[in-house]
């Protein structure tokens, strides 16, 4: 595999790699001493590599959540889907193309799918606004979400965005109030809602198609209430402190299954999806097939009361005997 | 509280409170952060912290807001013995232990938002009053479960909900958390909702973030309080093309009822009226009689 | 009263009244002749007000229609309302001036009020688009319906608008998709509605507002399914020929009752609502108030389904016994 | 109507068909209205009217929709016994009598749509195809009781709806009646659609007016055929100041997908499959045993 971008502290396993492959294409490779310097440069890279990548600080892991390599909604609907029928428009002002939905079927189960899309080239990621929706965006999530209800199919959301977009247009079309009404209609929905977060878990932007009855997350995908760049700009007035933000926001897997915010862990090759991208798909596949057969057990009213309840019990404080001055406790 | 009192518990509040000084500075004269002109400060306490000169709309504390829009002695607060955690262990420039000892020293132990019920021109409402004070009424878990209750026990109890909105966003130093008590308020409010009872949700200055984009933007009918700035993004974060200015008015009430986001902007003197006219139509007679029928 | 305005076939009536003025200011008017005189006038004005006003064509009452000091939604939310309380906004994109809405209360009944408003003066009348509804005006009328059916408050619409607006960003908004919401969401409400047309029902924009229980038009309002003057430029390529084309298209209220469109017409007094508005008010006012009383006797089912069938049935046709060709007959 | 049989009857037709002529001229060879190309005539008809050269969609006649969407002798026509009336004895440059006797000399007795019902890849459904010819496909009463009866009917059986809209508008000639049936069809349409029943809207060049604002954007899923024209107000009658030019592609289906108004444009050639693929989904086996369980 032709790999042509890498993150720092990757480095030094690049590097062996290289020095690998250039020993493997010389003419005297087969050569007793050389194949023996192959066999043990092998070793290293493996030792390397599982030093590297198995204990990935919280900053390393967001570099590989926006790896330019890994895989994203695309290819996820190409490789996990089958009979893949997108459809467009929120039937109002605009067809947001960073937000993709359409009718899909997973493991033969027949689902709707929204998820952000993030574009394949300079040009497609302009167009995609790299992954952000505008407020047309949510209300085109919303129609399909509703369409999922109406025609009984269970709901696949495929999570991956940067977070909502700082702009104009997007503020003078509310995208306050889309995000709501997208949390909203997702409360209600008498569906399965399974979400998948494949890559970056941008805030508002990530949970507007977030409020499901399984949260799927891949190993290296993260999942913030803010940016690492956006918190250490408030904390400490520098985008350059981001990895010590990435450190102190809980973002990683590890983290968000420890608060019970996620469900399940999909487990990534050695240095991220992108070094492996079959193993993840077919592990996001199962995962998925999984989880709508488990969900379509349950009556509507199971279904929306555990997603009620789901997200109700998130948040930690304490309550002490109430105030004799605050009169009543309404709880 | 009767007026009078809360007049002077303000005064005494004002000598130690950071968000109150950067807005009415102490002392007897005080001069207005919007227009410049200095006023006797008692004129602009009496006045609902309005100033008199260019009616600018100064933050009142949660008692005042209680005082202001209910009825005499009908208010009881509840849930004001939660008391936030440290799920992250968050430090930044200062721990997140330090900020909310720093906080709750000014507040009166209602955290982000002080939540209860009373009546309006005789009406049971359920009320939720946010305070800026508190880490700039950011959202962490103990505002997301105050809000979640409020919206609970008003449908328990078939009544009215009224939020005042005035927030700094979600709380990051909650991490995750934070984030999802939009997810929480945003499904009690859907639930209140559905039940067919009324939500006015009213946005002072400032509203924005993760309470504009979950309960605060969900009201049947939301009203904004003159020039409040509202919106998701900050203006300092909104990507502009090199060199364009935004738009006058960004994000101000103003701009936003043009905008088609809100239903009402309203001078402060007015808002109690304002509140009873509307519930008498949403939670009123005619209402219930007809519901009854279904 | 000064009226600043009148139309051609007024000429003969102004003018009269204009001279019957004229000796009234005399300083002789109360000698015996100059007295007789104004008698005698008076008497003919009575006489060629009624022959003027009581045949009216169909394009004279559309010009009384169009009258610009006939009553307008400002005028009856002032006259036959009280504590009214203006809401805005269509919570996505644009709070469009030419639809108002809000709580109302009429006769003591608290009802949800909806309806197109031309403006008052000149500037007002252009920042209202003279009463042309943007697909965000459909979509705002949208969310007060629903409101009404949310807090179980009784809709009364009021229909003055030449029609839907022809432009391009009405377009590019979908109009269309805005009118046929609007369309749908009226025949789904499960409170009672009530339209009134004071004035001008063009077409779509009007229809917009129009799906209701009990429809009650003005005298010389009219209902058309296109103006006089496109139908003309249609039929003669000649706006001149509005006229005929008034004529053709069955637009009056006794056109209307005959087919069943209206329910309701409520008189006005000669020569035009603004001629005597308050008796208009109060027959506005006592209309609306009857009607709300009558269906608030009926259930939710009751209300849906009469609806369904009072525009279920309208529409001419002939039904002979079915082609042995076609196979079969629906219905 | 087997596909040869349908191309030796619109041959036929074509001779005296005044709406053919204009897009495809008699005789053996046609040039394209829309590339100026001089085509075999058989080309466009075997290619389901689709220019070979420019890919250009002119419109077939609704028999031959019926035979390039449906399986083979599966349709069952209904309602063609309706028959148009004059109720306000519309004289304009000629009667409406008079322009209905010459729509009915072209078209098969079925006014401006054809309605039935009948198999798609072996799924039952409900179709209507308007049919331009007969008064430009506008809506007359009888077009909105073919259009409620199919939805009624589609109800009652618990089957999908496919639409394929063509029109001029509201039929002019019967006043208000014509704009009525707005309302009538759309309540049709909302009742279909409350038994939670899918319709899919095909909007074809041209698709206008009060057909557009009524049953035609009302599909749970809407597709439009390449470069089709739609729109609620013809390019003519578009208001703008003074000067300005109308936007490239303006009311074409291509700059409506960027608008967000419809879910897709597919070729002619590609649609009977997509509708079948569509249908497996929201009158499929999955969503009906999830329905069940309601
Ligand atoms: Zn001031
Ligand atoms: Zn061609």
């Amino acid at each position: 595999m032709t790999r042509r971008f890498y993150m720092d502290f990757e480095k030094p396993v690049v590097e062996l790699e290289h020095r690998l492959n250039t020993l493997k294409e010389d003419p005297l490779a087969h050569e007793p001493d050389i194949h023996k310097e192959i066999e043990w440069l092998e070793e290293q890279i493996e030792k390397l590599k599982l030093r590297t990548y198995s204990n990935l600080s919280p900053w390393q892991k967001v570099q590989i959540a926006r790896h330019p390599e890994r895989p994203r909604l695309a290819a996820y609907i190409k490789e996990i889907t089958s009979d893949w029928r997108e459809l467009h428009g929120d039937r109002a002002f605009r067809d947001d193309p960073a937000i993709v939905a359409g009718l899909a079927t997973i493991g033969g189960r027949q689902v709707v799918l929204v998820g952000h899309d993030r574009g394949s080239d300079t040009r497609d990621r302009i167009r995609r606004n790299f992954g952000s929706p505008h407020p047309e965006g949510y209300r085109k999530a919303i129609r399909f979400f509703r369409l999922a209800d109406k025609f009984n199919l269970p709901l696949v959301t495929i999570i991956d965005t940067p977070g909502a977009y700082a702009g104009v247009g997007a503020e003078e079309r509310g995208q306050a109030w889309a995000i709501a009404e997208s949390l909203r209609t997702l409360t209600d929905l008498r569906v399965p809602v399974i979400a998948v977060n494949i890559g970056e878990g941008g805030s508002g932007g990530a949970l507007a198609l977030g409020v499901a009855d399984h949260i799927i997350v891949l190993e290296h995908a993260y999942y913030s209430v803010i940016t690492p760049e956006g918190c250490a700009s408030i904390l400490w007035k520098s985008k350059e402190k981001a990895p010590a933000a990435a450190e102190v926001l809980g973002l990683t897997t590890t983290d968000l299954m420890k608060m019970g915010i996620i469900d399940e862990v999909i487990d990534e090759p050695l240095g991220g999806a992108h070094r492996e991208p079959g193993v993840v798909f077919r592990g996001v596949e199962s995962a998925i097939v999984r989880t709508v057969e488990r969900l379509l057990k349950k009556s509507t009213e199971e279904l929306t009361t555990e997603r009620y309840e789901r997200f109700r019990r998130l948040g930690v404080f304490m309550e002490p005997a109430a105030d004799t001055d605050a009169g009543e406790n309404a709880r | 509280m009767p007026l009078s009192d809360w007049l002077k518990h303000r005064r005494q509040q004002l000598a130690g409170d950071p968000a109150g000084k950067r807005t009415v500075p102490g002392g007897i004269w005080s001069k207005c952060a919007n227009c410049g002109e200095t006023i006797y400060q008692r004129d602009i306490l009496e006045n609902l912290h309005v100033c008199p000169e260019c009616d600018h709309h100064f933050p009142p504390s949660p008692d005042e807001w209680v005082a202001a829009l209910l009825d005499k002695d009908s208010w009881r607060q509840t849930n004001s013995n939660l008391t936030p955690e440290d799920p992250l262990g968050f430090i930044g420039r200062k721990s997140y232990k330090e900020s909310l000892a720093a906080a709750m020293a000014v507040t009166d132990g209602h955290e982000g938002i002080m939540t209860g019920h009373g009546r309006l021109a005789d009406r049971a409402v359920y009320l939720g009053v946010m305070d800026f004070r508190f880490i700039a009424g950011s959202m962490g878990a103990v505002v997301g479960e105050k809000v979640t209750r409020l919206f609970e026990s008003a449908k328990d109890e078939r009544s009215p909900v009224i939020m005042v909105a005035a927030s700094g966003g979600a709380r990051m130093q909650e991490g995750m958390l934070s984030l999802m008590q939009m997810a929480k308020t945003t499904a009690a409010v859907a639930r209140h909702s559905d039940a067919g009872l009324p939500y006015i949700s009213i946005l002072t200055n400032p509203t924005p973030g993760g309470v504009l984009a979950s309960f605060a933007s969900l009201g049947d009918i939301i009203i904004a309080e003159p020039r409040a700035h509202i919106g998701f993004a900050g203006p300092r974060i909104i990507q502009q093309p090199l060199g364009e200015e935004l738009p006058k008015g960004f994000q101000r009430a103003e701009a936003l009822l043009e905008h088609g986001m809100i239903d009402k902007i309203i001078h402060r003197r007015d808002l109690r009226n304002e509140l009873a006219g509307l519930l008498g139509y949403l939670a009123g007679e005619t209402s219930s009689k007809v519901g009854a029928t279904r």
